[in-house]
Parts: structure tokens; C-alpha cells; sequence
């Protein structure tokens, strides 16, 4: 789960990083209202869950509250990349002397937190990792024994050469470190990383990814998850517990299991056809599970034909067979459907269809190919 | 002949009272796996199916049955302990079936398992199926038939398609295994390629991979290096969009971008043989097998 | 440095085990005040630094709030084991259905924390070790990872064939573990560890040990020293950075380093003399530390000569003449002092000594023999 | 020849700056110990006595000078770390002269090094010496000269009067090895003989043991299953008052009350010399090498 730039630094404060006081705002009103407590130029900073938002015009310098509110007015309910900004962060303007990176990532080939810092902050870390990777240090934390003393003033010093600030550094990945592990992130960042011209360190921008399966366990950041900025169709999906990614193509995929679901996607596109979104029911899937999956698809007015591919294991056919037969009830379909089904009381699902007029095939090749035919052939 | 479980596998299956648990101890059973005993803290003393003890803590059923296996049905928030108390109880392979376990989590189990010479397969995985032996897992056991090709996946019901479609064709399978497609995982696609080439049962291997990460990659310098043994490699995700969840700082750490287009080179310029679909594997295999 | 049973408690608390409230005195008046508040039966406890205090006639249960004063009036001044009782506790009585014994300790040989608990508590764990071993179980915490949840439960199941009850003493097992780790501990035991006849788990009586090195960095533990509880001279030879243990003989000995001082009481004995302590002025001396250790030695009646060895490394043998010279002057010695002296600055040393009329021997087996003799020889 | 130092040894000293770390830094120099940098963090790039040069972190100090050994002479609240520090730097010895570091600290840095298959001697050690060759440490070098016994100690002061009496009397010595009286150290008594019994230089081994724990007992039954060389010992504290800080329960879980009296007995019956004085080494020792 991504949190908003305002969230990540209220998290940042509880843990001592410095990081400038600011106010979130809907309205414009609201800006002019929070720049005028911050008594100096302030920064209008769309809250929005995707990168490049400075780029897309979505954080502004205003030196005046009424500066403020005019930005704030056109930020708020700007599109980026396919987001509508809902909110502003309102915070002071900072000097800046030095721009530093300063991130933590799980890394799966390292099996480990890793921290990446670099003093060519400010920029996109991608392009420095591209074009001059002699200025990224990379360090794997042992969790074991967390972030040590020595090893966050190694990376104290690879910022800075003045030991006080190398210093004042490293108690920052200290804290930023303690966050990360307290708040089960996937990812952590503090970018800018700046020094001011008075040598105060501040956390200018921060981000957090929360690890999905932490979220069980800590209600608190389950709280922070800001459905309105979220596609509503995946929000609708989740709290479904399915897994629901819209693309652009017209054959609707229903599958379970990941791999599988990317499998078939593969393979509609291998006979031509373009698949309109990743869906995955799961495991232990029961009827609702696929009356759910349905609303959500038939929804998408590019789907032409719906594919079902299901291999049962864990799941039973018969769920997803009766699950579909509710679901025709409610909900007569516009489009054809195509059901691929196997493995577990295949027989009782298979009879459920019939009995309710709709066939089966069990080759997962040729219901593909029948899918891409029905949703207008190859494109 | 197999890899990792056979006849000899003595099976403790941790969370056997649960709703999962108590499903697949019986499915495991009815295949013909040694399931010894059973671990519910609480439950000690009570007989599971009137024939497997269970027992309060691991330490306590291997203690008392000499099992050497353990398979983990536990919810989420307890799994990484149930692993760790797995790896230190003596058994030399954990199955973590369960789905949903935290990554940091993870991070602290690896080395405890590591440090133990514990194998962990999981979490998030299958687990794993030596057909006419022993399965131990939830991989279906009809869809499996015993023969000479060596099956590694990191995803659950493509492994099923792709053994389903082997098994229609009369290629049989020496071991499948789904090592799961968590980021931080005990098993990898190399330790299983191992594995294979050192079964002398095993003729050739299918390997399954995702999008993601660098595991096939590895797996592909592995098999060029190391290996005798034909391999048939597939990789699932060609048309996903790239990953929401790390973004770019995780392509950064991993050296790439983890596309399937990357992986597919990867295994055609390590003399890998790409199927393009699911199916491709039959006739892949059994030209690799005369 | 040792806690007293109300300390220890405290920190229990802390940490969430659960432990009766008692209160603190010191007048046998206050143990009738306090015995009120608690309605019902009491236990008296005095609050001394050394084990077997029940034994002793230390520990008291009373049925009245008189009877508390009365019990308190007796324990209160009471002599145990050469320790003068200043406080008494006086806490709840609580019923008892079962006691057990739960400790945790830091093992050398293992190089880990290790808990030992035994379903067989309340009486001396000693007697459980010899008599029956197989009552103890021992468990080393791998600090990297800390106490998991499992083992904690193990611990708990060897207790208790109950599941809610092993569940119970899991979660004190992790709390104990906590408050163990982040005080510094040495040793932290709950001894009785009782289950009341409604299942309740209660600490009723706890023990914590603080390692020395940890008290520089945790004032809050320091300020929990009652040096009034202490030996006098100890506590003048802590406040000196000297370290003092008193023992019963007649030569008096200052010694540099602690191997060096107990092999220099060894060989008082050896030559058939008794050391009246072991004093070790530590590394870097400097002449005020002689100053301090001599006036610590002259106090104690029974020295009747005093022996110094000093083998300089660090120590500066110039600093320790000095320091004597000093000594001598403003406390002119009443008994015959033998000074053995060699390496830093020897002969810096020597001439100091000598423009005080003072002589040195660089020979240790001749400096004791010689001790020993002007302490009036063999006993 | 010598043990764990020697010519070769190139020194990094941690806390070169401070007080008792350049007192010794100058010692070691005089010495003849090669004192390839220092670290200071925030004094990197000063030199110190005008040739030494100086880091802010070790991994630096090693890198440019190729050091592949440290010495630690910093305040107790930042040993441990410092000690981790250098375990992490690529030296494989480190020598922790600190007094006063925690306890519980060490529970922790004691696996921190052996993962990395680093040597820590100490804490709370005056570190070693190899008469002639290299001085590690505060043992004060006029007290020793080359020769024929390996001397390994718990404690300092009495290590310099057994060292110096030997000295005296023409009896020289390999190395004279310090592992310091704390409850948790990284060199035990084992770990010495061992190396002494490899060292062909090395004909006999006095070794200096203390009450409390049971390094002495577990030494000697090392020296009658491993060691052809011949051991002298001794063990002060027969007069000590039982300790009073770890009581009951410490003798409890090291099975023994590590009185001296019990330590005697144990050098006895594995065939170890007894000194029962320290000027006694000289003629248990004397004879030994005839």
C-alpha cells in the first residue's frame, strides 16, 4: 500500500526525522488559509500515488498565500497518469544548500532491507543509477542485528565529508531505518535528502510503501489507505479479496492463481486478441468470490467476451460453476462468455453448467482462442 | 527416484486441527504420504483422523516420531514463527504453504533457516509432489504421474497446467516443485535445478518463472554452467504491465527491470528451451527426452 | 549492582508481568498504615541485598495490620548475613496453587542469555539442580533474533500441561526476556512464579541483577542504588573507582589489577598469612586513588600491616608513590607498611620513596613473606 | 615464529586520537609494531605523530593501507560497535583492549564475528605480544624476550609478573597472549593452546587462569586429548570470597561452582603442571623444555 507524501512524513516525525511542518487542504480557500500560517513562501505539493508529479505540474513554488490558492486551484483536480489529485500539502519552502537520496528497499536477491543513498539527490535516482552508478552506495541490513552504529556513519560519511553532518546523517537512517522495520515497509525513501545553508538536515519529500501483509497486523496504517485516490474498480476488487489490475484490451480474464492469470493473459495475446485486465480469485475461492469478479469485469465497457480459465486445486469447480450460474441470474451478460474449467469436482461443475445451458471446455488453449474469436478475432 | 521427498519422508503437518490444515493432512494421507504427526498448541495428546497424534510444539512430534519433514498450514501472522520453530526442532525440510506472510518477516527467518542447513521451500508456494512417493502440499495428486521430467515453478496452478498437460501426454514426472513466487523465498530456481541434475531419475527438467526480480536470470547462467540435463524454461507475464509495487528503486537495486522479454533472452542465449505456451512444454520435453 | 525485591517489581510492572502492589518502609508504624490499605492478609519482606533472607526470619505473613507492625518492629533492624535490614515490603499474600521458578541469566559459556525454569519453584533452585536436574529445563536466547514465540511457548508447556495457563507463562517468558534485555540484566528471576487456584499468574517475588557497564548509560538504574543497603567501605571504594571486597584477616593489600590481586592474596596465605580484602586500583592510576585506598585499608582495625604490589604497566609506579607519600603525610601510618613495586617509571618511583625514607622491594614472594611476618606471622 | 601476530602484522588502531589510545599507539611504534593507520571519525585525513594516517571509518583505513589487524582503544559505550566495525572491515584479528563494555553488547558482537571468521581477543584484555616481532596492545614490552614458552593469561598485571619473572630468569617467549577477564570474550584458553601446539616455535605453554566459569576445566581436558607440548598452570582466587554477582544460579548453569580448588584439581588430572605460586613457573617451566 502507497502512502501519501503526508502520511510518510507524519511517520517520519513520530520516529524524529526532521521533516517541515505542513497542512493538507482540498480546496484552494484552504491553501490560501495554510499558507498564510507558514508567514514565508510555501510549496503546493500534489498528493498523488505515482511518480513525476513535479514533472506533470503538480508541485508549485508560491511566494504568496494568494500565490497559494491560485496553484492550489489548478493542482487540485488535475489528472496524472490517470490520478485526479483530491489533496494538497501545503508546507514552507526550504532553503536548500545540497540534495541528497536516501532510500530502503526489500531486496529479493539479497533477501534483506538495503539501503541506497546517494549525494546526487533530487533527481530521478533511476537516471543517476543509469548514468553515473559510482554515486549510489548500496548497503544490505541484517536484520539480525538492524542497522548499526559504524554502518550508518559509513553511509553518513559517503554523503558528506564534514563529519558533523555526516553524523547528523547517520542518526537519520538510524530513525528512517526504525521506521521502515516498525511499519513493515517494502520501501522508504527520503528524496530530497537536503542540507540547508545553515547545515540543519531536513526530509523534504518522503515516501512509504507498506508491505500488503503487514496490514492485518497494524490497523493503524490500514487506516491511512486513501481509497478515494485509488482506482475504484480496484478498491471494489481488494475488498472482494481478489486481485484486480485494468488494462486496456476487451477479453475479461477470470483466473485463479497469479502465474496462471498471467499465463492466459499471454495467451490471449499470443492469438492476437488483447486481455482487459489481471484478475486473480485465488485459493480458496467460493461462489461470492465469483459473482464479484463478474460485476467487476462486465463493468468495463471495452470487455467484448469474458474468459474464465480455471484450474481446480485448493478450488473447487463446482464453487466457481455455481458461483457463475448466481451471477447469470442477477445479471444477465451483454457478452459472450467462454469457460475453461478442470482438476477438482470438475464432473459436479460441468453438470451445474449444463444444466443451466452453458458448456465447458477443459483445454486452455482453445477456450483462448475461442475467447479472442468471440471479442472481434485478432486485433 | 525424486528429489527432496520420497517414501521415506516422515511428515509433521503444523496447524493440522485447522480448516486447511485437517483438508490437505487428508488429501496427503489418501496420496500415500507418511503423515506422522500433527501440531496445534493446545491440542496435545488428541489423535487426528483416530490415527496421527498431535502434539503441543514441534520439538515435541519429531521427538516423539522421528519425522523429518514438516508442512506449515498456519495463519499468516504466525507462519514465520511456525517456520522457525520447524527449522529448529531437527526436521531437514519446511513446506510453508501459507500465502501472506510479511516480507520482513522473511528477512529474519532466512538466515535462521540457513543457519540451521534447514531446506525451506515457501512461503507462498504449493509445495511439492513426487508422484507414486510422497506429496506434501496442496498439488493435486491426480493430475501427476510418475516419469523422468523434473518440474520447478514459482506459481501454483500454472504448475498444475503445465503437469496436467505432460501427464495427458504419457511424460511422467521424477518430482514437481513450486518453490513460490514470494520476494524473499527459501528455495530458489537454481537449488532445485541442482537438485535435478544430481537425481539420476530425472531425464529433463520443465522450469516455470514470472516477471520479477532476477531468480531466471541466475537459473539460466546455472543451467549453462552447470548442467547436463535439458532444460524447457517458460516465463509468464509477457503482457503485464510493470509492477506498481517497488517501482523503480527495486529495478535498480536488481541490476534490471525483470521483464519477461529479459528472462526469455536470457534462456535462449543459455541454451534454454523457450515454450511460448503452456503447452509448448510437451512437445519441448519429448523431443529433449529421445 | 543488585536490585531489591520492590525494584525489581517495579520493572516487572513496566513490562507488563503481573505483580501484587506492595509498599516500602521503613517504620513498623508504616507497616501497620500500609497492611490497612491492603484489607486482608500481608506478607512482611525484608529488603536486603543477599539470598535466604526467609530462611533468616526475613520474611513474615500477618493477618492483622498489628500484627504486620508487630512482625515489622522484629525484621526491621534485624542483622542478615552482616547486612543491617532498613526496609521492609509489604505486599498482598496471595493464594497459592502452584510456584514455579523462572530465571534468566547470562551464561559465559554458552555467550547467551539463558532462561532456566522449573515446574519445581518457591523452594532454593540449587537444591532442584542437585537433587533432581531433570526438573530444570535450560533455554539460550540467540539475542540476534530474541526470544520467538515459540520458544516461549515450549517454556510454557514445560510448566504446564494446561494450554491457557502454557499461553500465560509464554507471555511472562517474553516480557521478562524484555525487561531483562533493556535494563542491562545480569540475572532476572521470578521465584515463586505462583499460579493462584483461579488461574491467575502472579511474579511474587522478583530479582534482577544490572550489569556494572550499564549503568553509565542508564542513569535511571544508577539512581536505583541504595547505598545505604551497602557495606560502607565498598560503597567509599565504588565512589573511588577502587574496587574493595572486606574479608576477615590482618594484611591489608593494594594491588594493581584483579588476577594480580588475588594472586597476591593467595600467596599471604600461602606463607601462612590471612588478607584482610581484596583491592584492586585498576589500570590507569593516578596518586589520588592511593590516597583513597589507604584510607579505606587503615580504616578496617583488624589490618595490622599493609602490603602494596604494584607491577606498572599502564599504572605509572611514580603516580602510586606519590599517592603513598601523599597518604603518609596526612595520615600518618599505625601499622608497618611493605611496598613491592616494579616497571613504569620504576626508578622515579624508588627515589620518591626513598626521600620519604620509604624502602621498595621489586620481588612479590618477598614483599608477602615479609607482610605477613610484620602482621605477626603465620596464624 | 609467534601466534595470531607477527612481522607481517599491519595495525589499525581505533581511537588513535584519544588519550590512552595514542599513549599506546607510540608505544606499539616504538615497539616495532607495523602502526599502518588510525581512525577518528572526523579526524580522516589528519596524520598522527606526522606519519600515520588517519580515517574516519576502518573500512576506509583498510582499503588504502592494507591493515589486517585492529586494536580498540575506545570509551566502553562504543566498543562493541567498534569491535563490529572492525570484524566487518575485512581484518581478520581484532584486539579489544576496552574495559567495562556490556555484557549484553558481547552476546551480541560474539556471533557478529564468528560469522565472519574474525579472531576478537577481549575485551578487557591488555592484548598480546611477540617479543621481537610485533606488540598488539599494553603488555609493556621491556618485560619480554624471544623464546621457546607460549604464555596465555585472564588477566593483566599477573600476566606481566609471570612474563617478567620468566624474562628474568632467560626463559623467553612466542607470544604472550592476554584474552581478558570478562564474562564474554572472543579468545578463550582453547583457541591458545591450539594455536600454541601448531606453533613449531613453541615448546612449552604457561597459562594463567582465575576463578569463575569453567574455561580452565574445559582447557585442561583439551590439553590431555589434544596437546603433546607441555602445560604449566595456575589459577589465583583460592582466598577470593565466593562471587557475589552472578550467585547460585551462574554455578547452576555452568555445572560447577568454578572455585579455584575445582580448577586445581582439573589441571592435575589432565597432566598440567600446578604453579602454586607465581614465581613457580620458572622451575616447572625450565624443566619442561629440557
Amino acid at each position: 500500500m502507497n502512502l501519501h507524501e503526508y502520511q510518510a512524513k507524519d511517520i517520519f516525525r513520530q520516529f524524529g526525522i526532521n521533516t517541515p511542518a505542513g497542512e493538507v487542504v482540498t480546496t484552494p480557500a484552504a491553501a490560501k488559509e495554510a499558507a498564510r500560517k507558514f508567514s514565508g513562501p510555501v510549496m503546493v505539493k500534489a498528493q498523488v500515488h505515482v511518480g513525476g508529479r513535479g514533472k506533470a505540474g503538480g508541485v508549485k513554488f508560491c511566494k504568496t498565500p494568494d500565490e497559494a490558492q491560485e496553484k492550489a486551484s489548478k493542482i487540485l483536480g488535475m489528472q496524472i497518469k490517470g490520478l485526479t489529485v483530491q489533496k494538497v500539502l501545503i508546507a514552507p519552502a526550504a532553503d536548500i544548500a545540497t540534495e541528497a537520496y536516501v532510500g530502503i528497499i526489500v531486496d529479493r536477491a539479497r533477501k534483506k532491507p538495503v539501503f541506497m543513498v546517494s549525494a546526487a539527490g533530487g533527481i530521478d535516482i533511476e537516471e543517476v543509477a543509469a548514468t553515473t552508478p559510482e554515486k549510489i552506495k548500496y548497503h544490505a541490513v541484517d536484520v539480525r542485528y538492524g542497522l548499526m552504529p559504524f554502518e550508518a556513519l559509513e553511509l553518513g560519511f559517503f554523503l558528506y565529508k564534514d563529519a558533523k553532518l555526516a553524523r547528523g546523517a547517520a542518526k537519520v537512517m538510524q530513525q528512517l531505518y526504525a521506521a521502515f522495520m516498525a511499519n513493515g515497509c517494502s520501501l522508504a525513501e527520503i528524496n530530497p535528502f537536503v542540507v540547508t545553508p545553515t547545515g540543519e538536515i531536513i526530509a523534504l519529500d518522503g515516501k512509504m510503501v507498506i508491505d500488503d501483509n503487514e496490514l492485518d497486523r497494524k490497523p493503524d496504517l490500514e487506516a491511512l489507505r486513501d481509497v478515494e485516490s485509488e482506482n475504484p474498480a480496484e478498491v471494489d476488487a481488494r475488498e472482494n479479496n481478489l486481485t484486480f489490475i485494468k488494462l486496456d484490451g476487451n477479453v475479461g480474464c477470470i483466473v485463479n492463481g497469479a502465474g496462471l492469470a498471467m499465463a492466459t493473459m499471454d495467451l490471449v495475446k499470443y492469438y492476437g486478441g488483447e486481455p482487459a485486465n489481471f484478475l486473480d480469485i485465488g485459493g480458496s475461492s467460493n461462489p461470492e468470490k465469483v459473482v464479484n469478479a463478474l460485476r467487476i469485469i462486465t463493468a468495463d465497457t471495452n470487455v467484448k467476451a469474458i474468459l474464465f480459465n480455471i484450474f481446480g486445486g485448493i478450488t473447487r469447480t463446482d464453487d466457481v460453476a455455481n458461483g457463475i450460474v448466481t451471477a447469470l441470474k442477477q445479471n444477465p451478460l451483454k457478452v459472450p462468455l467462454v469457460i475453461r474449467l478442470t482438476g477438482t469436482n470438475e464432473e459436479i461443475a460441468l453438470k451445474i453448467l449444463a444444466d443451466h445451458g452453458l458448456k465447458a471446455s477443459s483445454d486452455m488453449d482453445e477456450a483462448v482462442q475461442q475467447a479472442v474469436k468471440l471479442a472481434g478475432g485478432a486485433q | 527416484m525424486s528429489v527432496f521427498i520420497n517414501k521415506q519422508t516422515k511428515l509433521v503437518v503444523q496447524g493440522i486441527t485447522g480448516r486447511d490444515g485437517s483438508f490437505h493432512a487428508k488429501q496427503m494421507m489418501e496420496y500415500g504420504t507418511q503423515v506422522v504427526a500433527g501440531v496445534t498448541p493446545g491440542k496435545g495428546g488428541q489423535k487426528f483422523e483416530g490415527t496421527v497424534p498431535v502434539f503441543d510444539t514441534v520439538a515435541d512430534a519429531v521427538q516423539a516420531t522421528g519425522a523429518n519433514t514438516s508442512v506449515i498450514y498456519v495463519p499468516p501472522p504466525y507462519a514465520a514463527d511456525a517456520i522457525m520453530e520447524a527449522a529448529a526442532s531437527g526436521v531437514s525440510l519446511v513446506v510453508c504453504i501459507t500465502e501472506g506472510v510479511s516480507v520482513l518477516d522473511m528477512t529474519k527467518v532466512y538466515p535462521f533457516v540457513k543457519e540451521r542447513g534447514v531446506r525451506l521451500l515457501g512461503p507462498n508456494c504449493p509445495g511439492l509432489i513426487s508422484p507414486g512417493e510422497s506429496k506434501v502440499g496442496i498439488i493435486p495428486g491426480r493430475i501427476c504421474t510418475p516419469g523422468p521430467v523434473g518440474v520447478v515453478s514459482r506459481s501454483g496452478t500454472l504448475t498444475y497446467e503445465v503437469v496436467y498437460q505432460l501427464t495427458r501426454a504419457g511424460i511422467g514426472q521424477t518430482t514437481c516443485v513450486g518453490i513460490g513466487g514470494d520476494p524473499i523465498n527459501g528455495t530458489n530456481f537454481i537449488d532445485c535445478l541442482e537438485a535435478f541434475e544430481k537425481d539420476p531419475a530425472t531425464k529433463a527438467i520443465a522450469m516455470m518463472g514470472e516477471i520479477g526480480g532476477t531468480d531466471e536470470q541466475e537459473a539460466a547462467e546455472y543451467v549453462q554452467q552447470h548442467m547436463k540435463k535439458p532444460v524447457v524454461g517458460f516465463i509468464a507475464g509477457q503482457t503485464a504491465p510493470p509492477g506498481r509495487r517497488m517501482g523503480h528503486a527495486g529495478a535498480i537495486i536488481s541490476g534490471s527491470a525483470g521483464t519477461a522479454a529479459e528472462k526469455i533472452e536470457a534462456f535462449e542465449k543459455c541454451g534454454i528451451g523457450v515454450a511460448k505456451r503452456p503447452m509448448d512444454f510437451v512437445e519441448l520435453i519429448r523431443a529433449r527426452l529421445k
